[in-house]
């Protein structure tokens, strides 16, 4: 396992993943990318579900990667990695491959891509026991088409198709756990992370890349176009949404055994990580306050619940 | 945005299945690699780097979505390795100011200047007290 | 030569395995061969049918339907359904699983349809039940057809059936040989 | 190392069998599949053969076809043998993944059984599947009895995997009627028929660690038709290859395979084109024909893709009147076979008559009898000189006659 050190060590790793990429400017994608490749010096294969991040790293004739990169389609990153582990695992065993020198398989999918049309194939993938990490970029929807809604969309989040209007607040769902729904498929290995917690981020991945078996990161990736920030503030956002506890960070070993990896000093209110962005604006009008009252109860259960896991040593 | 003409090849002159190859026969970035491609003209302002100012915390080079700031490495006093950041990749920076607003020193040792601005007169001109946060 | 065997069982009694068997034993004595069952989305106890097209010149018809010169079956009951003369001729022979004797069997006015018909009976249940220690009747069947159409002798189906059982334990194989023999000496 | 599996010259064996035994020899590296009726035996003959140690490869057994399909391509690109087998909604499920693997000049085998499309559900065999994957980009190699199920599942790797054509192929055999029917097969034992596939040849191979390389890029409208003109190159230039594979097996085995199959075709005046299994069943319609005194013959496409256009035209140029025998209902218009022998005579200034018949649907029995009916009718067209019978008709349909333009209507 890479030790990733301080920053200015972690600094020197050479980049596997280059600029000259098409994504926004101040896209977290990219960041948080960078912090996943960088954290393990084995080689490493990635596949990648459509998505902003595929299309803007592999825009013909220019990749974006600096190691072996597969697109299939938008529902199988996982299911095309799994064959590639497989591939990988028969040719070492016929000698076609070195014995001695580790491969990583690595796949990416936004949240569209994993919480809805490829969560079947990461399912399988995750229960047949593949050694692989899958990390989701989860920007709570599908802002590849243009910011749509997706089981990742918070409530209340203003989004193309679940759009605020005369007599609606936006998205009417609470997202969907995810992360804890991919512990219980029995993977050694899940873990929250954010691209501001640079180390905690990258140390997840480290681990992760030396679990063996199927291993699920889940990344809050907040996205300048469609959550409406200025794009400088990408590493702010992500700051907010950890230190209110929206987005708690986690990790579980073997589906049994949580520990939370960062607490935040001073916890502040929800209303400040809803009111950095554009896309919940609309819930500071009269008439919304319920929708920010109901955001930090659930915000709080939820954050007392993982400190009752935590504790119990669950 | 459109492929450079010199790079626009006919249907009998590229590699099969529309495969792309990281690197030329000599280990060096291919013609394939977007580190050949520039993003520069995304940009309207460009973050100008003061190396006087920074003290190598190296926030800006992991938080660069673009991968753009130069490092060398350098063993420190206590022998360990370390990154010094010497540069940005304007070919590839596309002004996002990520690094200007992660960059802790008081006095910032990134700020944004507007794409025309000369990089010794924005330096020459780099303000004294660090600016209120806006 | 040109020969079809149409086999009546249930989906498990072994039927598909049966044809198979027998077009290989056929196979060995250089015919070709055609051994194909007909089956739908049915499960386990459906009544089912599996064919066998024998022939001295390569068989290219690959239509289902047969005019079959013999009709075994290997479940008792079925032997009850008057479909099983369908697309019989007048010289088809019918071998049957039974408990009873011809004469009991036809007694039976639910075997009506088998009257005047060239019937031979064999009880491959029992047979199997006894020397193969389950109720696996295509085998037994399958030796009662050798040797009524002594399409092959029965020494050498016999070899042909030990090469196929190969891959089972040899009590498997051993009590097989044992209920071909027998069906071969009690079907009347 | 996977152990020698001991083979009789002459085994009986269904399709299924035929077919996972050559998936055996080939020593593919990774099998990922999903079940359905009727392949299903293929990838589990595949299973237990590595239970037992006869073939030395992964086998992964995923949770759908489309993920059966995306992990191929997955194997694929990182650089080493791979097969699968399906049918059907399974086939229906991998349609898009199919294109991706073309796209990427991936060299997958997949073994299809045809079976019929829902709805309403059906397991038997019918060509739903295949024409579903017309267009994908894969070559389409056609079996109509066991033995050719065997033999062109191993040409199948051995094309597939050139380096002039680095396509997909798939081997289709007629649901039930070849892959549940046995059969006499001549296998190959296992060394000859390996060396006849020969040692997998990597091809930008991800897992060269060396050389990094992307697989299944963005292009966008600069770039994509000379990407799609380029694939369809390859698989216009493929009959070199298939013709010089089967030239090879043919050496080795004495069986001898063609762009186009035919039958009693040097003085044919009317002919049935049909792939599949009816292509025998309508061999015997056809000599019963001649003793009629019709001058009888068939014609088998043995690629669907790539469509022997000139081939095609060719074995018809004497014939007066054609028949196009379509296993699958074209929904609105003439069926597909026909279309595609219709416009092969044309595009070499062929006049012959030509009509379609819709057959076989859901595995719909379709006798010698049915086939001589459809020579009858070919008589009839030649004798006047002119299409006297309807455009399309249905054969062994129950109900009234369905015909569609009916001379004279």
């Amino acid at each position: 396992m890479k030790n990733i050190g301080n920053l200015k060590e972690f600094a020197t790793t050479p980049d596997r993943f280059q600029g000259g990429h098409r994504l926004c400017p101040g896209c977290a994608h990219s960041i948080i990318v960078r912090e996943v490749v960088n954290a393990t010096e084995d080689d490493i294969v990635v596949s990648t579900a459509t998505g902003c991040l595929e299309v803007c790293s592999s825009i013909y004739p220019y990749t974006s990667w600096d190691v072996s990169w597969l697109h299939i389609g938008f529902e199988n990153a996982a299911a095309g990695i799994s064959g590639a582990e497989a591939m990988y695992k028969a040719l070492k065993r016929k000698g076609k491959l070195p014995v001695d020198k580790p491969a990583k398989f690595l796949a990416f999918g936004g949240d569209g891509g994993t919480y809805d049309i490829g969560f079947q194939s990461l399912s399988g993938a995750a229960e047949r026991g593949h050694d692989f990490m899958y990390v989701c970029l989860d920007n709570e929807g599908y802002m590849n088409t243009g910011g749509q809604r997706s089981s990742a969309t918070p409530v209340g989040a203003h989004t193309t198709t679940s759009p605020r209007g005369r007599i609606s607040y936006g998205e009417k769902n609470w997202k969907k756990d995810l992360t804890m729904i991919m512990s219980h498929h029995g993977c050694p290995y899940v873990a929250t992370a954010v691209p501001s917690k640079w180390k905690d981020l990258a140390t997840k991945a480290a681990k992760g890349f030396d679990t063996e078996g199927p291993v699920f990161l889940n990344t809050l990736s907040p996205c300048t176009t469609e959550w409406k920030f200025d794009p400088a503030d990408t590493i702010m956002i992500s700051d907010l949404a950890v230190d209110s506890c929206v987005f708690p960070l986690y990790e579980i070993e073997n589906g049994t055994k949580l520990t939370i990896t960062y607490r935040p000093k001073n916890k502040i209110p929800v209303r400040d990580y809803l009111g950095a962005q554009g896309r919940f604006s609309h819930l500071f009008k009269k008439g919304n306050e319920h929708l920010i009252d109901a955001w930090q109860k659930h915000t709080d259960e939820y954050w007392e619940y993982l400190q009752r896991r935590e504790e119990a040593g669950v | 945005m459109a492929t450079p003409t010199e790079r626009l090849e006919n249907w009998d002159e590229f590699e099969i299945g529309a495969v792309l190859k990281s690197f030329d026969e000599n280990g060096n970035y291919s013609r394939d690699h977007s580190k050949t491609y520039k993003v520069a003209d995304w940009r309207v302002e460009k973050p100008v780097f003061n190396r006087d100012i920074c003290i190598d915390c190296d926030m800006c080079w992991v938080a660069c979505p673009d991968s753009c700031f130069i490092v060398e490495e350098v063993v420190n006093k206590r022998g360990k390795k370390q990154a010094n950041i010497v540069g940005i990749d304007y070919d590839h920076c596309k002004g996002c100011a990520v690094c200007v607003e992660v960059c802790p020193t008081p006095i910032k040792s990134l700020l944004m200047f507007p794409e025309f601005e000369d990089n010794n007169n924005a330096l020459a001109n780099w303000p004294k007290k660090e600016k209120k946060d806006k | 030569m040109q020969l079809y065997v149409r086999w009546h069982s249930r989906a498990g009694q072994g039927a598909v395995t049966g044809a198979k068997a027998l077009a290989e034993v056929m196979s060995q004595q250089g015919k070709y061969v055609q051994a194909y069952s007909v089956y739908g989305a049915e499960k386990r106890g459906a009544p089912m049918m599996a064919f066998d097209k024998i022939s001295d010149e390569p068989i290219n018809d690959h239509s289902k339907g047969i005019n079959p010169d013999y009709i075994l079956v290997i479940d008792p009951s079925l032997v009850f359904n008057p479909e099983i003369l369908n697309d019989t001729h007048e010289n088809t022979k019918f071998i049957v699983t039974t408990h009873m004797s011809k004469e009991e069997l036809l007694a039976m006015p639910q075997a009506a349809h088998l009257k005047g018909k060239n019937l031979f009976v064999v009880d491959a249940i029992k047979i199997s039940q006894e020397d193969i220690g389950r109720a696996m009747p295509n085998t037994p069947i399958l030796a009662a057809f050798i040797k009524i159409s002594e399409v092959v002798s029965p020494e050498s189906f016999l070899d042909t059936m030990k090469v196929i059982l190969s891959k089972f334990p040899q009590k498997i194989i051993d009590g097989n040989i044992k209920a071909m023999t027998r069906a071969m000496e009690e079907v009347k | 190392m996977a152990e020698k599996y001991e083979l009789k010259t002459k085994e009986v064996w269904d399709g299924n069998t035929a077919a996972s035994h050559a998936l055996r020899q080939a020593q593919v590296d990774v099998v990922a599949a999903y079940p359905i009726t009727p392949s299903t035996p293929i990838v589990q003959n595949y299973s237990s053969y590595l239970a037992d140690g006869y073939v030395d490869g992964e086998f992964v057994m995923v949770e759908s076809e489309h993920s059966a399909m995306s992990a191929c391509v997955g194997a694929s690109a990182a650089g080493g043998r791979v097969a699968t087998a399906t049918s059907s909604q399974g086939y229906a499920l991998m349609v898009e993944v199919l294109y991706q693997a073309s796209g990427m000049r991936l060299p997958i085998v997949m073994t299809v059984v045809n079976r019929a499309l829902a709805s309403p559900l059906n397991i038997h065999g019918d060509h739903g599947d295949l024409y579903l994957g017309r267009d994908a980009g894969w070559i389409h190699l056609i079996a109509n009895n066991p033995q050719e199920a065997y033999d062109m599942t191993l040409c199948a790797f051995k094309i597939a995997e050139d380096e002039d054509v680095r396509l997909p192929v798939t081997t289709n055999q007629d649901g039930f009627l070849v892959s549940h029917t046995a059969q006499i097969v001549e296998p190959l034992d296992d060394e000859t028929a390996y060396k006849f596939v020969g040692d997998y040849k990597q091809k930008n191979p991800m897992l060269d660690f060396d050389h990094p390389v992307t697989y299944g890029a963005q292009t966008e409208e600069e770039w994509h038709f000379e990407h799609k003109a380029r694939q369809h190159k390859a698989l216009m230039d493929s009959p070199k290859v298939i013709e010089k594979v089967f030239a090879e097996f043919k050496e080795l085995t004495g069986r001898e395979y063609k762009l186009v199959e035919s039958h009693n075709m040097e003085d044919a005046e009317v002919a049935i084109v049909a792939m599949g299994s009816n292509y025998e069943t309508a061999k015997i319609a056809a000599d019963e024909a001649r003793k009629a005194g019709i001058k009888a013959g068939v014609v088998c496409p043995r690629s669907f893709r790539p469509f022997p256009i000139k081939e095609m035209a060719e074995t018809l140029k004497n014939v007066k009147a054609i028949a196009a025998l379509d296993r699958n209902c074209p929904m609105g218009t003439i069926g597909a076979l026909h279309n595609e022998v219709a416009g092969a005579i044309n595009a070499f200034g062929q006049n012959a008559i030509i009509t379609g018949y819709i057959y076989g649907l859901g595995g719909r029995d379709t006798t010698v009898a049915h086939n001589l009916e459809v020579f009858k009718d070919l008589a009839m067209n030649a004798e006047a000189g002119k299409r006297v019978t309807p455009l399309q008709k249905f054969i062994n349909l129950r109900g009234p006659e369905l015909s569609f333009f009916k001379v004279g209507e």
